[in-house]
């Protein structure tokens, strides 16, 4: 058994220098063997809690990052350019609390047109991502947020999303359904929507009898 | 629409409240252009009523509605046309809520306190995602408030990510080929009107010659091979007429409508005016 | 005066996110006024002593670097880049939309030859195959993409490729297109085409080997 400590330096050394953040299974591969990843990285964010710098996980994966309170010194580092528009702004809340959504579904919450320039922001900055395809007639592209949307907003999963389960019991999160309707989740995919990386399950057709979300 | 719009006028709403909805109304035509439809304008009213979206009083909401599209008007402000249907709409749904209720329940309508209560619940979803946009803001924001090692050392130790369904990157290659094997003849559109001021100083080296009525198709220059077309010839050439008359050198006249125009060079020197 | 150990804190966030060695002057300018710079350094440098990351001088410049004796960690075998090159993308992309195509098909859409390379990469990577053979002079050899393709783009089939209604929706199809521009449906083969497997194997390695970029 390798000393543990030796391990966390070992994943110090490599977060550290990394130009992006790392899983558990990326640290693995890079490590000896039998390193126990999981424990040298809590001892690691214990070592750097209340530094300058500290360890926190986003999209499932590790990094380190200066803390929050010190942004004042980073004027050299901040970056401005990428402001969103507010259009976009509730673009990307809508995506990123309601997905799997379409298109059609953005535009009846915010009650105007997608216009030029919110949708394909997104995409292109690569906060958002095509999905999938609903189960509805026409078969609409659904979106969904990206691991680049968790590591801009420095969460470590879709259920980190903040409020969201005060949303949730409140029915705001539902697409046009009674307040005490059931809610989807955004980490399960919806059961209107293929799975875009599983071939539809045998019970396809009946999912698309039975799931209808339209009133 | 018109028809929930006189309806609306009947009903009359109490004085404090209007007072108040105008105050308000004026101060958000003031900065609608940070609105960016009708209902994100109903929020914001809403707000002021500063109870629970899910229980504010829809004819109140209404009223406010009503406030801020006459104040906009009032202000000549040109209101978007979805903004107005909004306007009709809400009017009509505010006599459904006040009227007496009809003995037999429409089958073609929801009742009105049901369409009331669905428009609530709409306003207190947008409201949701607001505040979702907030608490998105107030995230540690990567280059913003944390930062990433600035110079990382092995820039080959990246993740095994999996490839995000890049499917707007593949688009994106598809589409640019695409548009770069589209023929690129850009041809210029050449001037296909006769200019107004060609057709003023052609008209003026005329006026000798009209000393009788002539027709405007007779005067105004005939098509050519290339080059202005016919309409625009005599559209520009009755144009120049005008100013000519205007300038008084020139008379012209139309027995009725859509007879020839005649023109002729008003007797006595030009006035040599000068553009 | 301010703790020292506060200015530490900035110290290590200011080195962690700068994207090159500060000197002392470049920490001071960006530091309150009376912070002590040089204790601050002090401090930090022994508290990194033995880490996995460690605080240099380099050239009268700070940085943090990690530990020599971890260099092995840092040298990654070169690790082949799963981002497709700009070309590859292009070709894949024609492919994707216009299969079954031939080298020639490619080539006529993208106005230069295709240099060998690229469809090998794509071969190689498994996201396209032959598919058949054209029922034309020649008998050229047509592509198509692969379930790995699909999968790679998270589709559950070919007929999830977005469409024309979807690159005008991302805002990718702009106004200086024609009008009856139009983005093929791959789903519908093309009559023209022969199953490859009618090919005898021995020809077909041949072929293949023979079969060159000339149209």
């Amino acid at each position: 058994m390798i000393d543990p400590s030796a391990i966390e330096r070992m994943i110090e050394a490599l977060l550290f220098a990394a130009a992006e953040p790392l899983s558990d299974v990326d640290l693995a591969a890079r490590l000896p063997l039998d390193a126990d990843v999981a424990a040298g990285l809590d001892a690691l964010r214990r070592r750097y809690e209340g530094r300058g710098v500290e360890l926190v996980e986003v999209a499932r994966r590790w990094r380190f990052q200066t803390a929050t309170d010190l942004a004042f010194l980073m004027t050299v580092e901040r970056e401005e350019s990428r402001r969103l528009s507010r259009a976009a702004q509730e673009t990307l809340a809508i995506i990123a609390y309601h997905q799997p959504v379409t298109r059609a579904d953005i535009e009846a919450v915010r009650g105007v047109q997608a216009s030029r320039g919110t949708l394909d922001v997104l995409l292109e900055q690569g906060l958002v991502r095509m999905r999938g395809r609903r189960r509805s007639p026409g078969r609409p592209v659904t979106y969904g947020t990206t691991d680049a949307f968790l590591e801009h907003f420095g969460l470590a999963s879709l259920a980190d999303l903040p409020g969201a389960a005060e949303m949730k019991a409140a029915g705001l999160l539902s697409l046009d359904l009674p307040a005490d309707f059931q809610v989807p989740d955004p980490t399960l995919a919806r059961a209107d929507e293929d799975p875009l990386d599983d071939v539809p399950a045998p019970e396809f057709h009946q999912d698309f009898l039975a799931g209808g979300e339209e009133p | 629409m018109a028809g929930a719009l006189s309806e609306a006028r009947v009903i009359e709403f109490e004085f404090e409240d209007a007072v108040a909805a105008a105050d308000e109304a004026d101060a958000l035509i003031v900065d609608l252009d940070g609105y960016e439809g009708p209902l994100h304008v109903l929020l914001e009213l809403a707000r002021s009523q500063k109870v629970d979206l899910i229980r504010i009083s829809v004819t109140r909401l209404a009223d406010q509605y009503l406030a801020f599209v006459r104040a906009a008007r009032r202000r000549r402000f040109i209101l978007a046309a979805d903004y107005l249907v909004m306007a009709a709409w809400l009017a009509y749904l505010k006599s459904r809520l006040l009227l007496p209720k009809p003995q037999r329940a429409s089958e073609d309508e929801p009742p009105a306190e049901e369409v009331a209560q669905r428009l609530a619940f709409r306003l207190a979803k947008l409201e949701a995602v607001r505040r979702a946009v907030g608490a998105l803001n107030s995230r540690p924001i990567l280059k913003r408030d944390v930062f990433a090692r600035g110079d990382p050392e092995a820039l080959s130790i990246i993740s095994h990510r999996r490839l995000e369904g890049d499917l707007y990157g593949l688009m994106n290659a598809y589409i640019a080929q695409r548009k770069r094997a589209q023929p690129r003849d850009y041809r210029p559109l050449t001037c296909q009107a006769l200019r107004l001021d060609d057709a003023r100083d052609r008209l003026r080296a005329m006026l000798p010659r009209l000393t009788r009525w002539t027709p405007l198709t007779g005067v105004a220059p005939a098509q050519r091979e290339s080059g202005p077309t016919r309409a625009s010839c005599v559209a520009s050439t009755l144009a120049a007429t005008l100013e000519l008359v205007r300038e008084g050198d020139l008379d012209a006249r139309q027995l009725d409508h859509f007879q020839e125009v005649y023109l002729r060079a008003r007797p006595g020197p030009p006035t040599k005016a000068t553009a």
